[in-house]
C-alpha cells in the first residue's frame, strides 16, 4: 500500500547460492568477532576507575550555603510542590536573633528531608528553587542495606561550612538557563 | 550483619576452623554470584547496560545469568512490581535455593517510587526480605555495581549457620514464608 | 526453509483438547521484555493458540497524570517507552504547546529533531540487538550496545540523565546544547556508521539468522491496518505510513528521508526496516545540524513564553514579574486554555499519541496515551499461531513490545 | 601388577586432567566470551580471576539441594550422574601421546588402545543422551521436558551423520582403533587433508553432540529458561554444566586425534631428540591442538545465532546425512582406485 512517493523496499529475502552454503557468512562472522580479541577493551573497571560523568549529571542533592556560610534555603516549599514523586518534606522555622550567621533568610527549614528511595532524580526541585538552595550534583548515591537510612535529613544534605567541604555546582548554574 | 562479623572474631564463637571455613566459603560464594534478573521495566535496561561491555558485571563473576530461580543466588528486582506481580515475585523467591540474597534496584522496586498509585506495590520488602536497596530512577550502572558489591560484603561476612539460625527463620516467618 | 514454516502435525486431526500442552510463557520468562504472560496451547513445538495476559506492570499512568500539573507529567512519560524516553518527553511538550498555541523557534525545533532521532536510534539499537540475543547471537548486542552507551553520554551532557531523561520543557529545552554535547554528536555521526555496519555484517546475510527470521511471525498489510498498527511494524508489512511524513511536527517536513518498507511483515522485515531507519536517522541528524548552523539565531533554546517557561534565576531575584511567573509555573497555576487536543509523534516503535482534555484547571481533565505497544500486542496471538515456540519469542522481541508502555 | 599400577596412574592422571581442563574451560569460556565482546571478564577472584572455577565449584557444593515435590526423585538424581559418568568415560581410548620408555619397557600414553575405540566412544556418548533425557523427564517441568525432547532427537539425528562421516575415515585407515589411526598420521599425513568433507561434517556434528551454539537448543536460555536443567540446583546442576565442558574437551581431543594427527607434528623424525622427550613434546602439541578446538567451540558459540528446531532437523537429515553418504561413496571410489581395482 503506497501512501507517499518516498518509500523504498529495503528487504532482500532471496539468498544467493553462496549465502545458502552457510559457511561464507559464518566465516565472515567469525572474522568480525575475532578482530575484537585484539581491540581495546571498552570496560571501565568501576570501583578502581570511574567513568567521567557529565557535570550536569543529576545525582545526589545538596543544600547550598552562601559565601558567608549561611543556608540558602528559606523553606518556601516550592521544591516539595514541584516534586513529582512527593519525596521532599520540610518544616519551616523562624530565624531567631543571633542566628543570622546560620540562615540567610528570616525563615529557614528546621527539618528538610528527602526520601532518596522515592526520589526519581528528575531535577524539577532544582529548577523550582527560587533561592538557589537545592541542587543535584554529579555525585552518586551509594546503596544501603537499611531502608531507613535513605531518608536524608539536613545532616546529610547541607554542605559543610568550610570552603573545602563546599560542593562545586558552578557548572550547573552556568550552563543552566542562560539566555 | 555486623553482629555476625563480630562473632567471627570471638573465642566463644564457632571456633577457628569454622570461621576459616566460613571465610573460604564466603570468598567463593561472593565471587560466584549468579543473578536472576527480575527485570520488569526501566531499570532492566540499565541492567543491560551493566551487563554490557562498558561496565561488565562479569568482572564480579556474575555474568552467568540464571533465569531459573533454582540456580540463582541473587534475586535482582528491577522495576515496578505491580500488585498483580507480587505473588509471582514471591513465588520466585520461594523457589530459589538457599543461600539467597535479594537486591531491590531502583526507586520502584524499593518503595514504588513515583508510582504511588492503586496498582503498584509500595516496595518489595512488603513481601520478601530485601538485603540491599539501590536508589535511583533508574540507578546508574555504577550504582548497581555498588549494590552488587554491598551484597558481596554481606556474603563474605555471612556465617554458614545463618540460614539455619532461629533469627533467619523468624525473618522468613515474618514474611509468611515457611 | 520456507516450506517448513507451516508444518502441521500429520496426526493433527486426531488430536483432542487433552492432547495439547498448556505452556505458560511468562510472567517471568527471560524473553518477555518486561512482563507479560502468554498462555500457549502447544502441540509439541507448534503453537496452536496463544492467549496473552497483560496488567502485570500496570502503573496507572493516566490517573497519575490527572493529578499532576502539566510540567510534572514529563517524568511520567519518561517511563512509558523507556528505550526512547526523549521522544515521549518531546511528544508531551508538543501536545501542551499545541493546546496552548505556543510558537517554537526554528532552532529549538531542529534541536528537538536531533534529540528525537538520537532517541530513535537508541530504541532501534535495543530492539534489533535483542532480536540477536533472542536468536542466540549475544555478541552483536554487546558491540552495538556500546554505541547506545555513547548516546547515553550525549543525553547526559544535554540533560544530566541517562535513561529517564526528563529532557526539555514546555516551550523549549531546559538548556542549550553545550560544546561537549556538539562534539559528541559529531563524533557519533562520524564513528557510528562503522559500528552499525559491523552489526549488520554479523547478522543480516547470515543464513542461520535469515532462516530464523524470514516468515517468522508475519502479518499482512490489511491485518496490520485492521489492528491499527503503526511505526516500523506497519512499515515492515509494506505500508509506508510515517507520522513524520504524513503529519509533520517539529519541522519534519523540511527533512528529506526515505521511508523504508518491508514486504510481508515478518521478523526479518521488521529487523531490516529498523536497521534502515537508523541510517535514515543518521542522515536526518546531519541535516538538522546543517540547518541549525545555517540559522541566524544561534542562541535561542526556548520560545518566548514567560507563562510556561521558567525565567532565568537572575531575573527571579531581581524582577518582581519574573518571581511571580516562577511561583505560578511551579505551583502549576499557569492558565491552559480549555479544549481538547490530539497530537502524535513517531515514537521509537510507532505512533505515540497524546489525547489531552483540559478544563482550564491546573491538571489535565483527562489524558490518554495512545501506546503503540498495546496495539501490537493484540495481534500477537494471530501472528504466532501455527508457528514454533522459537518463532513466538523472536516475534515478541521484533515487535518491540515494551511492557512499561503496554500496561501504562 | 606393574601393568595395573601403570594403568591406574594413567587413569587417575587422565581423570584429573579432564576435570581440571573442564573446570578451566568454564573460566576460559567466560574470558574468551569477554574478550570477543570487548569486555574484561571475571577478574576479581584471584589474579585475573584465575580462581573463578574454584569459587563456582565451592558455591555449588554449598548450595541447597532442591528436589521438586513433583519430580521423580530417583531419576532426578540419576540424570546428572549418567551425564557426568559417561563424560568421564570417553577419555579412556584417546591416545594422549606416543610411548614412554622407562627402564627399557615401553608404556603407551593411552589408557587402553582397544581395537574398536571409535565404536566405544559412540556407545558411551549415546548413553550420555539418557542423562539429559532422564533429567529433563524427571524434573516434571514443561520446559525441561521440551529441552529433553529436543536434546534426544538432536543427538540421535546428528549421531547418524557423525557415524557416517567416520565410516569414510575408517575406510581409508582400515582400523577402528584410535591409537592406530593416530600412528598412521605420522608427520604431516593428517587425515584432514584427505577427508576435508568428512572433517567438516564431523565437527558440525560434534557441535551438535556437545549442545553448543548454534545447536544449543536443549538449553537455549531465551526460549526454555534453562532447558533440561531448569529444575536443578547445586552440584547436580554443576554436573550437567561440567559434563558439557568435559564433552567439549573430549570432542576436541577426538577431532585432534582423528583428523589432525593427534600427537604427531611435522618433522617429528628430524629433530633427533630422545624418544621420551619427543613423546612429551608430542603430548604438548596434542594439547595445543585440543586447546585450539576448545577455543574454536567457544569462538563459534559467541558468534552465531542458533537454529530453530525444525531447521536443525532439516540440516541433520537432509544436508548432513546425504553429504556423509556422498563422502562415503567418494572415499570408496578413491580407495578402490588406489588399490588398483579399476585397472
Amino acid at each position: 500500500m503506497q501512501l507517499t512517493n518516498r518509500s523504498e523496499v529495503v528487504v532482500n529475502k532471496e539468498m544467493t547460492f553462496k549465502e545458502r552454503l552457510y559457511f561464507p557468512a559464518i566465516i565472515s562472522g567469525l572474522i568480525i568477532t575475532v578482530k575484537h580479541l585484539f581491540k581495546k577493551r571498552a570496560t571501565v573497571k568501576y570501583p578502581e576507575e570511574i567513568r567521567p560523568m557529565a557535570p550536569v549529571y543529576r545525582g545526589l542533592h545538596v543544600l547550598k550555603r552562601d559565601e558567608q556560610g549561611r543556608e540558602n534555603c528559606t523553606a518556601c516549599g516550592l521544591c516539595a510542590v514541584a516534586c513529582p514523586a512527593e519525596a521532599i518534606t520540610m518544616t519551616a522555622a523562624e530565624r531567631k536573633k543571633g542566628e543570622e550567621h546560620l540562615y540567610r533568610e528570616e525563615k529557614y527549614a528546621a527539618i528538610y528531608e528527602i526520601n532518596m528511595l522515592r526520589c526519581i532524580f528528575c531535577g524539577l526541585c532544582e529548577e523550582a528553587c527560587p533561592k538557589e538552595a537545592i541542587f543535584l550534583t554529579d555525585r552518586m548515591l551509594p546503596s544501603d542495606m537499611n531502608r531507613a537510612n535513605f531518608i536524608f535529613g539536613k545532616d546529610k544534605l547541607v554542605e559543610g561550612v568550610s570552603i573545602d567541604s563546599r560542593i562545586d555546582i558552578s557548572k550547573r548554574t552556568n550552563a543552566h538557563r542562560k539566555d | 550483619m555486623a553482629k555476625e562479623g563480630d562473632r567471627l572474631e570471638g573465642f566463644e564463637g564457632p571456633g577457628f576452623l569454622a570461621t576459616s571455613l566460613d571465610k573460604a566459603v564466603g570468598m567463593a560464594r561472593k565471587n560466584s554470584i549468579w543473578p536472576l534478573p527480575f527485570a520488569t521495566s526501566c531499570c532492566g535496561i540499565e541492567f543491560m547496560a551493566t551487563m554490557a561491555s562498558t561496565y561488565d558485571l562479569g568482572r564480579f563473576g556474575a555474568e552467568r545469568l540464571s533465569f531459573s530461580p533454582r540456580q540463582a543466588d541473587l534475586l535482582m528486582v528491577m522495576g515496578t512490581i505491580a500488585k498483580k506481580m507480587g505473588p509471582v515475585l514471591r513465588q520466585v523467591y520461594e523457589q530459589m535455593a538457599e543461600p539467597k540474597w535479594v537486591i531491590a534496584v531502583g526507586a520502584c522496586a524499593s518503595t514504588g517510587g513515583i508510582f504511588d498509585t492503586y496498582s503498584v506495590l509500595q516496595g518489595i520488602d512488603r513481601i520478601i526480605p530485601v538485603d540491599v536497596y539501590v536508589p535511583g530512577c533508574p540507578p546508574r550502572p555504577e550504582q548497581i555495581l555498588d549494590g552488587v558489591m554491598k551484597i558481596q560484603d554481606l556474603i563474605q561476612n555471612e556465617s554458614l549457620r545463618r540460614r539455619n539460625s532461629a533469627e533467619y527463620q523468624d525473618l522468613l516467618a515474618s514474611y509468611g514464608i515457611e | 526453509m520456507t516450506k517448513n514454516q507451516q508444518i502441521t502435525n500429520p496426526t493433527n486431526t486426531a488430536l483432542q483438547e487433552k492432547d495439547y500442552t498448556i505452556l505458560n510463557l511468562g510472567p517471568t520468562h527471560p524473553a518477555t521484555h518486561g512482563i507479560f504472560q502468554n498462555v500457549m496451547k502447544m502441540d509439541g513445538e507448534l503453537i496452536v493458540s496463544a492467549e496473552p495476559t497483560i496488567g502485570y506492570i500496570h502503573r496507572a499512568f493516566e490517573k497519575l497524570a490527572e493529578r499532576r500539573p502539566f510540567y510534572q507529567i514529563t517524568p511520567i512519560t519518561d517511563r512509558m517507552n523507556y528505550c526512547s524516553s526523549p521522544i515521549n518527553n518531546m511528544g508531551w511538550h508538543m501536545t501542551v504547546e499545541k493546546l496552548a498555541g505556543i510558537e517554537i523557534p526554528k532552532r529549538v525545533q531542529y534541536l528537538r529533531v536531533i534529540i528525537m532521532e538520537l532517541a530513535r536510534i537508541s530504541d532501534h539499537i535495543i530492539c534489533n540487538s535483542v532480536i540477536g540475543v533472542d536468536s542466540g547471537a549475544m555478541t552483536g548486542f554487546l558491540y552495538i550496545f556500546q554505541w547506545r552507551e555513547f548516546i547515553y553520554e550525549i543525553y547526559e551532557e544535554l540533560c544530566g540523565a541517562r535513561l529517564t531523561t526528563n529532557i526539555g520543557r514546555i516551550g523549549g529545552l531546559e538548556r542549550d546544547f553545550n560544546e561537549k554535547a556538539w562534539e559528541k554528536i559529531h563524533y557519533f555521526l562520524k564513528e557510528f556508521p562503522a559500528g552499525l555496519k559491523e552489526f549488520e555484517n554479523l547478522l543480516v546475510r547470515n543464513r542461520i539468522f535469515m532462516d530464523r527470521t524470514i516468515k517468522c511471525g508475519p502479518i499482512t498489510a490489511e491485518r496490520a491496518l485492521a489492528y491499527s498498527f503503526s511505526g516500523p511494524n506497519l512499515r515492515a508489512a509494506g505500508v509506508d505510513y510515517d507520522v513524520r511524513v504524513m503529519n509533520p511536527y517539529s519541522s519534519y517536513e523540511e527533512f528529506s528521508f526515505t521511508i523504508p518498507i518491508g514486504t510481508n511483515g515478518d521478523t526479518y522485515d521488521r529487523f531490516m526496516v529498523r536497521q534502515r531507519e537508523m541510517w535514515e536517522s543518521l542522515s536526518i541528524i546531519q541535516q538538522a545540524i546543517d540547518k541549525v548552523n545555517a540559522l541566524e539565531d544561534k542562541t535561542s533554546f526556548h520560545g518566548n513564553v514567560p507563562e510556561f517557561f521558567l525565567p532565568p534565576k537572575e531575573e527571579v531575584y531581581n524582577s518582581m514579574e519574573a518571581l511571580i511567573w516562577h511561583f505560578k509555573i511551579v505551583m502549576g497555576e499557569t492558565t491552559i486554555p480549555k479544549g481538547e487536543v490530539y497530537h502524535c509523534v513517531e515514537g521509537g516503535n510507532g505512533e505515540l499519541g497524546f489525547y489531552l482534555v483540559s478544563d482550564g484547571g491546573r491538571t489535565p481533565y483527562r489524558l490518554h496515551f495512545r501506546r503503540p505497544c498495546y496495539i501490537y500486542y493484540q495481534a500477537y496471538p494471530e501472528m504466532v499461531k501455527g508457528s514454533m515456540l522459537s518463532d513466538a519469542i523472536l516475534t515478541m522481541s521484533s515487535m518491540n513490545v515494551i511492557a512499561g508502555e503496554l500496561d501504562a | 601388577m606393574e601393568f595395573i599400577i601403570v594403568k591406574f596412574v594413567l587413569v587417575v592422571i587422565v581423570f584429573l586432567v579432564s576435570l581440571g581442563i573442564a573446570a578451566y574451560s568454564t573460566y576460559a569460556e567466560r574470558k574468551i566470551a569477554a574478550f570477543l565482546q570487548d569486555r574484561v571478564g571475571p577478574d576479581r577472584a584471584g589474579p585475573f580471576g584465575i580462581l573463578q572455577p574454584l569459587a563456582d565449584g565451592v558455591k555449588m557444593f554449598m548450595k541447597e539441594e532442591i528436589i521438586p515435590t513433583h519430580a521423580d526423585k530417583g531419576l532426578f538424581i540419576l540424570g546428572p550422574s549418567i551425564m557426568m559418568m559417561t563424560a568421564c568415560m570417553t577419555g579412556v581410548v584417546i591416545p594422549w601421546g606416543n610411548t614412554l620408555i622407562i627402564n627399557g619397557t615401553e608404556y603407551p600414553v593411552q589408557i587402553t588402545d582397544i581395537n574398536i575405540g571409535i565404536l566405544y566412544i559412540f556407545g558411551v556418548v549415546s548413553i550420555g543422551v539418557y542423562g539429559i533425557m532422564i533429567g529433563g523427564w524427571a524434573s516434571n517441568n514443561k520446559y525441561s521436558l521440551m529441552g529433553a525432547i529436543r536434546a534426544s532427537s538432536q543427538m540421535i539425528s546428528y549421531e547418524l551423520a557423525m557415524g557416517m562421516s567416520i565410516i569414510a575415515l575408517v575406510m581409508m585407515t582400515g582400523t577402528l582403533s584410535i591409537g592406530e589411526i593416530v600412528k598412521q598420521q605420522q608427520g604431516m599425513h593428517w587425515n584432514v587433508f584427505v577427508q576435508p568433507l568428512g572433517f567438516i561434517l564431523f565437527i558440525v556434528c560434534a557441535f551438535a553432540e556437545c549442545n553448543r551454539t548454534p545447536f544449543d537448543l536443549p538449553e537455549c536460555e531465551t526460549e526454555l529458561v534453562g532447558g533440561y536443567h531448569t529444575e536443578y540446583s547445586s552440584m547436580k546442576l554443576g554436573f550437567y554444566l561440567f559434563a558439557e565442558y568435559i564433552n567439549m574437551f573430549i570432542s576436541s581431543a577426538i577431532i585432534a586425534s582423528l583428523y589432525f594427527g593427534g600427537y604427531n607434528f611435522p618433522f617429528i623424525d628430524q629433530l633427533g631428540l630422545p624418544h621420551n622427550l619427543l613423546t612429551l613434546l608430542g603430548t604438548l602439541i596434542f594439547f595445543g591442538k585440543v586447546f585450539f578446538f576448545i577455543f574454536f567451540f567457544m569462538w563459534v558459540r559467541w558468534t552465531l545465532p542458533r537454529f530453530r528446531y525444525d531447521q536443525l532437523m532439516h540440516v541433520g537429515w537432509r544436508v548432513m546425512i546425504p553429504l556423509a553418504l556422498f563422502n562415503i561413496l567418494l572415499t570408496a571410489v578413491i580407495v578402490l582406485w588406489q588399490n588398483g581395482q579399476f585397472n
